[in-house]
């Protein structure tokens, strides 16, 4: 019970990015389109996963004074493996996704975790926590990219939705910088007001 | 490998040997980081600081000072052990997880020595440097750095000006949210989603530095 | 005639003087039940000495001074006291007054009459100042014994007498002026003894050429102002005339000035010369709410009803009733109230004269910028207040607001400035939200 | 006793005549002889434009105030008008008609109602609905000039008709004739042929960069001559909507002015920097650019008057207004210099309002008897 | 640990690894040494003391310095709740059971007192007469400045709900009477409300005291009844109706001791304008069990002879009539009695006020 | 100083089992990016030949001439002209080199296949990162590359510059970025004597420019 309650918390009652605003750098930046928000939603799950995993498995053995540079490690060291396998196996998505790999280590949502909840829960939980927030965060990129993908180029997934009328003329400020600014401000604002309408129900 | 060769490659891009000092390529490098292409703006890097310490300007201008003081260090550090260890190496798949262990200790050794021998610094900078280690703006630009392939001169220009930029739209961004904040916004995009909609629209206002330096 | 002066800053509203400004003074008796307030000054109020049942003569001290910044008040009427009892006030929900039936209102000659003043000596005569209960006439009602007597430290060298009226409708110091200039001269000997100044001036706006040509008929030494609000203003005043400025927060004796009200002038002349203590003043009641627009001479304690009814009652729809000019004068809720030694005017507004514009939101037009005398920013002032941010409109220097009503008046957003405003300062004086 | 009651408010109990609303229309008034000049150039097109994007303002406004549940009578006190105006007149006149329906209801939903309404937006609406249509659709907004009377005479012939004077030209050597659809483009382009001669200069080519050189410097002598200026004046350019007529423009600023509604700092110093800073490096080298053209040119004279003068998103301070300007002027003519624009005034008005708050908190008026030394 | 270490020798040994292993970990291996040894040196020699309350909330935050409380690190962050600035939930990034833990490290000082929430004493609203028309801005504040406020009793509620603006914890709302309703669960008796009402008729209450005074009126009774309906008049009704003599009665207006007081609401039952308000959900009841030896001591205890029985015979309580004052518990020398039903609070409880 | 000893030891325990972890991984996808990238490289060299010849067999040689610099790159890249042949026949039908040129927003890469003659038979956009929707068109098919094919270095400019190529809309930098850093890898690989003398008007121009 404990465990579905660890997974399911981080999809919606403490999603990463729309509730708690963290790991912002890559959200906004990879949504361009959805295929690089599934990438980079799979990186960055990959490397929640398996770094709750090993923190909670050495919570115990870490001394508390240089926990933080050990985590540090450990994350980097994962971030670095899915690099290297996706500059190998999925080179097109790394070039995409570019920098942002890197950049990975300093997501807040990982230390995060590794640190607020891998640290001091059992190793099942921690998975199960990573779990939940790697699918809460990679769902609400897809949910930004698919907004920016469909208007910034009227296609999902690549796939052509809006047409040619459309596509010759979309709404290019969607997957600018502008756009994803924008549109994650309204989104929030959206779950903002779905919230208080619920509270109200209450 | 001795002295003379070291300093050369300090002072020379690491893939060609005779890219000098160039004034021009210096000013297009200073005018893309802190206009054409923000760091915070446009690259989306360091959002989550941007976001949270600029709801005072006083933090905000602390902040930025921060972040171009490490910004300088982290990318002397990392350029050097970069270009010094790990490529003569072999060891370039090695950077990130070098690159973060330098920022993180730096951070922390730079904070703990403020802290113990100048408390007024410390007041002023020390309490937003624990914040600068998850900054991704500063391991941003030790890679971009290693990307472009920059000398250390040009390197320690990008960060610095990477550095200037990031605090011009944090104080900027103060400025405006203490605005915001007397103003009658409407209820759901009170907080955070107002603080993205600022940025929004900053980032739209930048789009006219386009192509400057270019 | 020289080159009138004024200050930065200010506007021009329309005067509409024009209403009461040709009538003369009317001096109307004191009507059956007088109510004296017993708080008629800035201070503390005075403590009844007279209690129910007792006989007062004309004159006759009926309240006691109690503390320092405090006067005593005196009956206008020969009568008795029928009770001490709360009773609606001009400037506040209700306040203590003494309730006198009038018998008569002749003699009761309290103070002996001094044929010259040079004859005593300036204490004895601020002593009779403070006896007499003046305050100032021109609204702020502080006692003018104080002002008399400045620190030791402090040198005063001018006296400014003013007589600018820049509050529109009001015509009672410009009556004053013309019907009586040889109290006022005498007032400013007075006052120019009592203090040991040698330049002694009068400050009258140009829209009065008459008053300024009485005056300078007489030998006054006239300053003609600018037809500006507010030009009337202590600081303002001071700023054109002899283009010192009073420091933020300080006085005008610090910079060697003191500014007396023609009214007070000719009150202190009434009260030297002829003994008589501060227990009539000058009124106009105007404005197109009242059938005819009059000045009077009427005795503290006089219900502004009764003024409305000697002005012929109010002619069709009256929006707003107020004591005092329409840039700072206070809105009356009731037409019951007594008048007090500061009641400069009754004004009885029609809709058409009131503005009533719904409040929008700050369209930071920066007007209120260009017209603050004060030269404060008093939008930012009040939306800060607005949002209870009382630290930061003390930042703005919220305090320093002395309440003039310019922002308000040109605010096209008809925002309640100086509302917001004092809703600062009395958050800020009342330590509220320290830190915020 | 009982006595008439009366309502109570604080002082003071007057006021002036003017209101939010009755400057907003002031403003539309002002802005109406540039429509009219718009109509003669660019023909009915124009108008429509205009009228489709007021039209979208008012209704995105009212939507809005719908929506968040505010009185909706906000949406009718002119400043959704204005704003629909100022956008209208800030694109090309041959966009589609949808460009500035979608670009006013941007401005409105995103740029001011987002911030809660009048007086609260951060930047200019307008401009911020420009700049997003910008960003959105680069090609329509960088490509939809037509020469001006060209709807008339039916012919498009921008060599003759986008306000710079061939003749002049043409008598010069190696000068070809220009193209280029507003003055600013046309001068743009000189600067690429310096660039390009920068250019042939370093590959050795200096017979070629002589003859670029020359034709830079060509096109920009025909820019500074006084029929150009004329043509300017008059509004007979390639150029935004809003942008042609110098004159009507005046006009409606000075309309404006009589009416007390223009704050005449802002303007001043805006247009004052511009033309110094067009003096200063508005040409190919330093200290010899036209100064003239640079404020004729372009959206200069439009922005200056109603758009840098827009008292929300502008410092309140007389001092604040002044930096202001000269900041605005500046990066205008960076802008235009240096920038990826030809045009830099809309851009350099969003770009200080983001300062505006930083100004208004550091740049505040001496209080009456403040004492220097707290400064 | 062990076998790790074995592994790496194994590993180092092969030439077929050789350098592409050797070499890396040589290099990140001193580097995680000079680093950890740096930063231990650093963290003992450089370590300057800190308050013990900020150690222990640092500790339990993530420490991931995310910036999202609005405090420019974890420490800083600590500080402040340590300073009781920030609220202990402020960690965006730490679960809410570590937030909880935290509020529990800086609540060790707090007692276990009774909640206090903020209780209007006014019930006038619409009930209460206007006595002129006010325009300007529509708060509580600037009401008042003009004539202490539009409503002819000068002490009443103005209506226009500043307590629900500061409010932080949407626990005010203005009902319809025109007067601020109190959601005591929201509630946490921060005082933001008292501290901005200008009419001063917001006080802290302890929760459990469900029988107020909703007035605050100190106007002659005759006045007070034609300014406002629901006025206290000072009849003096409930000081005859409390059976504890919790209420007082002082220029005119009626004060329940909340010390005193023991929620039978009777007062509010006799009270003739409602002044007094009866605010229990539900009370509870009072039962006897079978050890009761019939002494009839409760039936002399009880204020509305709710209780009945023969001497030496089990008594039974009509809980019609029972207003769960609880005053026969107290007397019963058997423990027989227990209250029975709907509590929403607990009574008895110390508080603070 | 035990206690230092050991976190300094943690973390390099730390740090070493994350080295054998990276370095054993990194052995294996190393060499898999390499053939990764060679792969690419290929494949976009075998496209841009295409257009000199189709055909599949065309094999390509770097050329052992000093490595060419290139003034427009961004990042200091040299410019690498390949020879292309048709096997068995080892002499050159063309070459193929990568333009390196700083745009808009990114170094922009444009491979270029030339004939003998040192005129371009076809280009392809490796690497842009550009304005989506408007500079970043350029890898699309259109009329600026259409506008290449053909051309010598001395042509190759845009009207704007008094060339002939138009630009295209709204991206005029990108546009130049592409033209000039084609013309500039054409230029120097004329100045290096690579192309056939049967151009001997641009030989002679080229002369002329160079006095």
């Amino acid at each position: 019970m404990s465990l579905m309650k660890d997974l399911t918390n981080g999809i919606y009652k403490e999603n990463p990015v729309f509730k708690l605003a963290l790991g912002m750098c890559p959200f906004l930046a990879v949504t361009t389109s959805v295929e690089n928000a599934l990438g980079m939603g799979a990186a960055a799950t990959f490397v929640l996963i398996a770094s709750n995993f090993l923190v909670s498995l050495f919570r115990n053995l870490i001394p508390s004074k240089v926990r933080i540079p050990c985590y540090i490690v450990i994350i980097a060291t994962f971030v670095t493996l899915v690099d290297m396998v996706m500059h190998a196996y999925l080179p097109a998505l790394h070039k995409s996704l570019g920098i942002f790999i890197p950049l990975i280590v300093v997501n807040c949502i990982i230390l995060g975790r590794a640190e607020g909840f891998a640290n001091r829960h059992p190793v099942l939980n921690s998975v199960a926590d990573g779990i939940g927030m790697g699918i809460g965060f990679t769902m609400a990129m897809v949910v930004l990219a698919t907004f920016r993908e469909l208007l910034g180029n009227g296609t999902w997934l690549n796939m052509d939705v809006l047409g040619s009328a459309f596509q010759n003329q979309p709404l290019l400020i969607a997957i600018l910088a502008p756009g994803a600014f924008i549109l994650l401000s309204f989104i929030m604002g959206f779950f903002k007001i779905l919230e208080t309408r619920k509270g109200g129900c209450q | 490998m001795n002295a003379s060769a070291i300093m050369s490659m300090l002072l020379a891009a690491p893939s060609s040997g005779n890219q000098g000092f160039d004034l021009g390529r210096m000013m297009a490098i200073i005018i893309a980081a802190i206009f054409v292409n923000n760091f915070v703006l446009s690259r989306f890097l360091g959002i989550c600081p941007f976001i949270g310490v600029s709801k005072q300007l006083d933090s905000a201008i602390g902040m930025g000072a921060a972040v171009i003081f490490v910004m300088t260090l982290a990318t002397l550090g990392s350029w050097s052990v970069y270009n010094l260890l790990l490529v003569p190496m072999n060891l370039g798949y090695l950077k990130t997880i070098v690159f973060i262990l330098i920022i993180a200790s730096l951070v922390q050794l730079v904070e703990m020595i403020l802290q113990k021998f100048s408390p007024s610094l410390y007041r002023a900078l020390g309490i937003f440097l624990p914040l600068i280690t998850t900054n991704c703006a500063i391991l941003g630009v030790a890679v971009l750095n290693i990307d472009e392939k920059y000398s250390l001169g040009y390197s320690l220009v990008n960060a610095i000006a990477a550095g200037i930029g990031f605090t011009l739209a944090l104080i900027l961004m103060a400025g405006l949210r203490q605005r915001l904040e007397l103003a009658d916004v409407p209820p759901a995009l009170r907080g955070k989603p107002m603080a993205f909609l600022i940025a929004g629209v900053m980032s739209i206002a930048f789009l006219g530095f386009a192509g400057l330096g270019g | 005639m020289t080159r009138a002066r004024t200050f930065r800053g200010g506007t021009h509203p329309p005067g509409n003087k024009g209403l009461s400004s040709g009538k003369s003074i009317r001096k109307i008796p004191a009507p059956d039940i007088v109510r004296i307030p017993l708080c008629q000054h800035l201070g503390a109020p005075s403590k009844p000495v007279v209690s129910k049942g007792d006989t007062v003569i004309r004159g006759q001290e009926i309240g006691a001074q109690n503390g320092f910044i405090s006067l005593p008040t005196h009956s206008p009427v020969n009568g008795t006291v029928t009770g001490i009892e709360d009773f609606p006030m001009p400037h506040r929900r209700s306040g203590s007054v003494v309730v006198i039936e009038t018998e008569s209102e002749e003699g009761g000659q309290i103070f002996e009459k001094w044929d010259d003043f040079h004859d005593h000596s300036p204490a004895e005569i601020i002593e009779r100042v403070k006896q007499a209960g003046i305050s100032g006439m021109g609204g702020a009602c502080f006692p003018t014994y104080v002002k008399l007597s400045p620190p030791p430290d402090k040198k005063i060298d001018t006296l400014l007498i003013n007589g600018v009226e820049c509050e529109p409708y009001l015509t009672a110091d410009e009556r004053l002026m013309l019907e009586r200039p040889d109290d006022i001269i005498l007032g400013m000997e007075i006052l120019a003894y009592t203090l040991g100044v040698q330049r002694c001036v009068i400050g009258i706006e140009i829209n009065k050429p008459d008053a300024i040509d009485v005056m300078e008929k007489k030998g006054v030494t006239v300053l003609p102002l600018k037809v500006k609000y507010p030009q009337g203003a202590e600081k303002q005043l001071i700023d054109a005339a002899t283009g010192r400025e009073v420091p933020a927060g300080g006085l005008p004796l610090d910079i060697g000035v003191v500014v007396q009200n023609v009214a007070t002038a000719a009150a202190v002349a009434n009260a030297v010369r002829d003994g008589e203590p501060s227990i009539r003043r000058i009124i106009t009641v105007t404005g197109q709410g009242v059938s005819s627009p009059c000045n009077y001479d009427a005795c503290v304690g006089t219900l502004f009803a009764d003024l409305i009814e000697e002005s012929g009652g109010y002619t069709g729809d009256v929006e707003r009733l107020i004591s005092g000019g329409p840039m700072m004068g206070i809105a009356l809720y009731t037409d019951g109230v007594p008048v007090t030694k500061g009641t400069s005017g009754v004004l009885a507004l029609s809709p058409q004269e009131v503005r009533d514009i719904a409040e929008g939101p700050c369209i930071r037009c920066g007007k209120c910028v260009d017209v603050c005398p004060l030269k404060l920013v008093p939008s930012m002032i009040a939306t800060a207040a607005e949002n209870r941010r009382w630290q930061m409109a003390k930042e703005y220097g919220a305090l320093n607001c002395m309440a003039c009503g310019t922002c308000s008046y040109v605010c096209p957003a008809g925002r309640y400035l100086v509302h917001y405003i004092k809703n600062a300062q009395d958050a800020i004086r009342s330590g509220q939200g320290e830190g915020v | 006793m009982e006595h008439k009651r009366f309502e109570l408010a604080m002082s003071p109990h007057v006021g002036t005549h003017q209101s939010t609303r009755k400057i907003m229309f002031d403003v539309v008034i002002a802005l109406l002889p540039a429509l009219a000049a718009a109509t003669w150039f660019f023909g009915p097109g124009a108008l429509l434009i205009v009228a489709l994007s007021v039209g979208a303002a008012v209704l995105a406004e009212y939507l809005c105030l719908k929506f968040m549940k505010r009185p909706v009578s906000f949406a009718f006190d002119g400043s959704a008008i204005v704003t629909g105006i100022l956008l209208a007149y800030n694109v090309p006149p041959g966009v589609p008609w949808w460009l500035p329906i979608l670009g006013s209801a941007f401005a409105i939903a995103v740029g001011k109602q987002a911030f809660g309404g009048l007086g609260h937006n951060i930047v200019n609406p307008a401009l911020l609905g420009r700049a997003f249509l910008m960003a959105s659709f680069p090609i329509l907004m960088t490509a939809g000039w037509t020469a001006p009377e060209e709807w008339r005479n039916g012919q498009n012939n921008p060599w003759e008709t986008n306000g710079i004077v061939q003749e002049e030209l043409l008598e010069m050597p190696n000068a070809d004739a220009i193209s280029g659809a507003t003055p600013l483009n046309v001068l743009k382009q000189s600067f690429d042929l310096d660039k390009s001669a920068d250019l042939a200069n370093k590959e050795g080519n200096h017979a070629e960069a002589l003859d670029l050189e020359a034709r830079a410097s060509g096109i920009r002598h025909a820019l500074s001559q006084k029929s150009t200026y004329l043509n300017l004046l008059v509004g007979r350019r390639g150029g935004c909507i809003g942008e042609t007529s110098v004159l009507l423009l005046l006009a409606g600023a000075l309309f404006l002015i009589i009416r007390g509604v223009l704050e005449i700092r802002l303007p001043i110093s805006y247009l004052g920097t511009v033309a110094i800073f067009a003096w200063v490096f508005g040409g190919s080298g330093w200290f010899n650019g036209d100064p003239i053209f640079h404020v004729l040119a372009g959206g200069v004279i439009l922005g200056g008057f109603f758009m840098v003068s827009d008292m929300v998103t502008t410092p309140v301070t007389p001092k604040g207004r002044i930096i202001f300007g000269i900041g605005a002027g500046l990066l205008t003519m960076i802008i235009r210099r240096w920038g990826g624009y030809p045009e830099g005034c809309s851009y350099s008005i969003l770009l200080m309002n983001l300062v505006t708050p930083l100004i208004d908190r550091f740049i505040r008026p001496k209080v009456f008897g403040e004492v220097k030394e707290n400064d | 640990m062990n076998a790790g270490l074995v592994l790496l020798r194994v590993l180092v040994s092969q030439e077929s690894f050789g350098d592409a292993v050797v070499n890396p970990v040589i290099v990140l291996g001193a580097m995680g040494l000079l680093l950890g040894l740096g930063l231990a040196f650093a963290a003992f020699k450089l370590a300057v003391p800190k308050d013990p309350l900020v150690e222990k909330i640092s500790a339990l935050l993530p420490g991931v310095n995310c910036g999202g409380c609005g405090y420019p690190g974890c420490n800083q962050f600590a500080e402040a709740v340590a300073r009781g600035v920030a609220p202990p939930g402020g960690c965006v990034a730490a679960s809410e059971s570590i937030n909880a833990k935290i509020a529990e490290v800086v609540g060790v000082e707090l007692s276990d007192s009774t909640k206090l929430v903020a209780l209007v004493h006014c019930n006038g609203g619409h009930s209460a007469r206007d006595e002129f028309e006010y325009h300007g801005p529509s708060d509580c504040v600037s009401a008042t400045l003009i004539m202490s406020g539009q409503k002819t009793c000068s002490y009443g509620c103005l209506g226009f709900g500043d307590c629900v603006e500061v409010c932080l914890f949407d626990a005010i709302v203005i009902g319809e009477n025109g007067i601020p309703i109190v959601d005591r669960n929201a509630c946490t008796g921060c005082g933001k409300c008292v501290e901005i009402c200008p009419k001063d008729i917001i006080e802290l209450w302890p929760v459990n005291r469900e029988v107020v005074v909703a007035c605050a009126s100190r106007d002659k009774g005759a006045f007070a009844r034609k300014a406002c309906t629901m006025a206290c008049i000072g009849c003096r009704k409930c000081i005859k109706a409390c059976p504890v003599e919790a209420i007082t009665v002082e220029d005119f207006l009626a004060e329940i001791d909340p010390f005193k007081c023991i929620n039978c609401g009777l007062c509010a039952a006799e009270c003739p304008t409602g002044a007094i308000l009866d605010t229990a959900p539900a009370r509870p009841k009072a039962y006897i069990d079978g050890s009761c030896i019939g002494c009839t001591l409760c039936v002399k205890a009880c204020p509305v002879d709710a209780i009945h029985g023969e001497l030496k015979e089990k008594h039974e309580v009509d809980s019609e009539k029972c207003v769960g004052c609880g005053l026969c518990v107290s007397k019963c020398p058997k423990n027989s009695i227990r209250m029975i039903g709907a509590k929403s609070y607990q009574l008895g409880q110390e508080f603070r006020v | 100083m035990i206690e230092m000893l050991k976190l300094g030891l943690v973390l390099m325990l730390v740090a070493l089992i994350a080295a054998v972890a990276l370095s054993l991984v990194n052995s294996r996808t190393a060499p898999l990016i390499e053939i990764q990238q060679e792969l690419e490289k290929q494949n976009a060299m075998s496209e841009a030949a295409a257009s000199l010849m189709p055909d599949d067999s065309l094999a390509f040689d770097s050329l052992s001439i000093d490595n060419l610099e290139n003034p427009y790159a961004s990042c200091d890249e040299l410019l690498q002209v390949v020879k292309v042949f048709l096997p068995p026949d080892t002499s050159r039908i063309g070459y193929v080199f990568i333009a390196y040129g700083k745009g808009y927003s990114s170094t922009i890469q444009t491979m270029v296949a030339t004939r003998m003659d040192g005129r371009v038979s076809g280009t392809i956009i490796l690497n842009q990162q550009e304005t989506p929707g408007l500079g970043a068109n350029i890898v699309k098919p259109s009329r600026l590359i259409d506008h290449l094919i053909g051309m010598n270095g001395q042509e190759c400019l845009l009207k704007k510059d008094g060339g002939t190529i138009d630009a295209m809309t709204g991206c005029t930098i990108t546009s130049r970025t592409v033209v000039n850093s084609v013309r500039q890898g054409l230029e120097d690989m004329n100045e290096a004597g690579l192309f056939s003398d049967e151009i001997a008007v641009d030989e002679e121009h080229t002369e002329g420019g160079s006095e």
